[in-house]
């Protein structure tokens, strides 16, 4: 009847009502610092029950909801300690395992009610064997053989026969849609943060990627000829902070070989 | 446009499904050839049979996929291949996957029937990340307060992961009968109460 | 690596061509192997002369380029491949709009910014679009682990869009008064359309 009998079962101690008593493991305690590793892993609290039950041998069906719930609260309030957002849904489960030790606590009225007689834990078993199935489920879907990992696609040229229609046709936009596209990310983006670029800056990317285009690793460029004085005061400094934004970004390089010499400006390979 | 003599139907459909870049239906491909010359859809079916027999044990296959036929780099030769490109495939999280495969196996299902399986919130970026992968669409509206989006998975889907169809995908793991369950629990009875 | 039992050296080959997209040298061909499994040039090169035999007279053939070899769909099978590409174009997603935006906005910038700003992950396929469609092209690499390119538009991402230059996009901030800039540039948009 009970498919698996776990190792702890076999080693009970004595029998109550038919049933063995298990002798739980003393060494259900982790170090914190081990747990805070994984705890990251877990998915929920279903995800965090399963793990409880299944990494002590425990018995789905017959869940010692004492020790389980000492367990998990234990892992709660590390998580508090870590991720506070997460608690929220840990804390519900929390309070179910309160309810359903409390629960079992009570004495049963009758053996043969239909209705009362249920378990308090056939719920929670219910909902981690649907979790574990999807938990399972979703183990195999990692594993078939998908696109850009396990399989790639063929890419061929069209034949060479001059044609028209040959070119791929690409679908027309116009820059109101990519306005309005970027529209909503801006809406999105001010909700959280507050670095909206300010018009002055595109002008620098803008020179950025002008002067990136100018030097190559291959050779030099005097520091002088990337300015162009017919911009007056405003161009040279927009040039200057490109260059400037560029070598801390590390793209491009500044080289002076003799004190008061030509500077010279390089791209990094 | 020429007579068929210049090309056979067995090149044609191979240079096409080779160069469409995407799965082609049978239809779709019929609707290359003109009135002058069309082969009928069964004609073209036992073409792709053949094609598919010739590329056996090949560098490529011609697999069948849920929106039509693909040529596609065997999984074999994998190892070598994905070295053509610097970027590592891209890995998707347990929670993306256990999403995904909730939606697969239950469609159609709103958010909330998938975050009472999960026991966690399902984050909206999540839904819209799936979405832009075309994975996921939304299939109707379950007719509760409120009116929640139903979603379901796509052919873009079945044809990422290399399925004709949802039932290919593999089995669940079998879950014990809930009334066997309670039954059990039942004769179980209280052992727990009287430690 | 597995080793070369579990695919042949024409195999491998055979996909890597079809796959890569570009032409491939047989130097970038050896490449593809590890010090374990490392055929000569000499091996790789007779590797594909029989591959070239093997596709005569099929709907694909294996080109020798100044560049490398490329496989390409056979002439006399145009008129059939070209209406590939007669079919209504597809319509660009609203995930590939907000991305272009972003670049042209904030270039040079890496993926995993632009993922920063938009929320969720930005895919392979949609860079490859817009690459495809020579609009971003990467200027460089950010100097931090892993190297990640970056992302700049192009002229002629400018050019469609009638731009001089980056600075004539519509300042940002004015963004936010997007109705207003819509309908200036609807006055434009029918110039577009009609190109």
């Amino acid at each position: 009847m009970v498919a698996t009998v776990s190792a702890a079962q076999e080693e009970s101690l004595a029998k109550v009502n038919g049933e063995p008593v298990v002798n739980l493991p003393k060494d259900l305690f982790i170090p914190p610092d081990a747990l805070e590793i994984f705890l990251e892993t877990f998915e929920g609290p279903l995800d965090l029950l399963l793990y409880l039950i299944r990494s002590h041998n425990l018995d789905i069906l017959n869940i010692p909801i004492a020790e389980v719930t000492r367990q998990y609260m234990k892992y709660v309030a590390l998580m508090e300690k870590i991720d506070l957002e997460l608690a929220a849904d840990y804390l519900v489960m929390a309070a179910m395992l309160a309810e359903i030790k409390s629960r079992m606590l009570l004495p049963r009225t009758s053996h043969h009610e239909e209705d009362d007689d249920l378990d308090p834990r056939a719920e929670l078993v219910r909902r981690l064997q649907t979790y574990e199935r999807y938990k399972k489920a979703a183990e195999n879907l990692d594993e078939l053989p998908r696109m850009e990992r396990d399989t790639f696609e063929v890419k061929l040229d069209p034949p060479p026969v001059a044609h028209e229609k040959q070119q791929k046709q690409h679908p027309p936009i116009d820059l109101a849609t990519v306005l309005s596209a970027f529209h909503g990310v801006l809406q999105r983006a001010v909700l959280s943060t507050h670095h909206t670029v300010e018009k002055e800056r595109l002008s620098v990317r803008e020179r950025m990627s002008l002067i990136v285009d100018l030097v190559t690793p291959e050779h030099f460029l005097p520091f002088t000829q990337l300015f162009h004085y017919d911009e007056g005061r405003p161009g040279v400094v927009v040039t200057l902070l490109a260059i400037l934004e560029l070598h801390k970004a590390q793209l491009i390089e500044l080289v002076q070989t003799d004190p008061y010499g030509t500077i010279h400006v390089k791209g990094v390979a | 446009m020429p007579t068929p003599s210049t090309a056979s139907l067995k090149n044609i459909l191979e240079a096409a499904l080779l160069a469409a870049g995407q799965p082609l239906s049978i239809k779709q491909l019929r609707r290359l050839f003109s009135d002058e010359w069309q082969p009928s859809e069964v004609e073209i079916g036992e073409t792709i049979t053949l094609l598919q027999q010739e590329y056996q044990g090949r560098g490529i296959e011609l697999k069948t996929l849920a929106s039509g036929f693909r040529f596609q780099a065997c999984s074999e030769t994998a190892p070598w291949i994905s070295r053509l490109w610097d970027e590592r495939p891209p890995r998707y999280s347990r929670a993306l996957l256990e999403t995904l495969a909730i939606v697969a196996y239950q469609q159609p299902i709103t958010r909330a029937e998938i975050e009472d399986v999960r026991g966690v919130a399902v984050s909206s970026s999540m839904i819209k990340t799936l979405m832009e992968r075309e994975w996921i669409r939304v299939t109707g509206h379950r007719e509760v307060p409120g009116k929640p989006a139903l979603y379901a998975t796509t052919h873009d889907f079945l044809d990422y992961f290399n399925l004709q169809s949802v039932d290919e995908l593999p089995p669940l793991m079998a879950a014990r009968d809930v009334d066997a369950i309670t039954d059990e629990l039942k004769l179980n009875s209280y052992a727990e109460n009287s430690r």
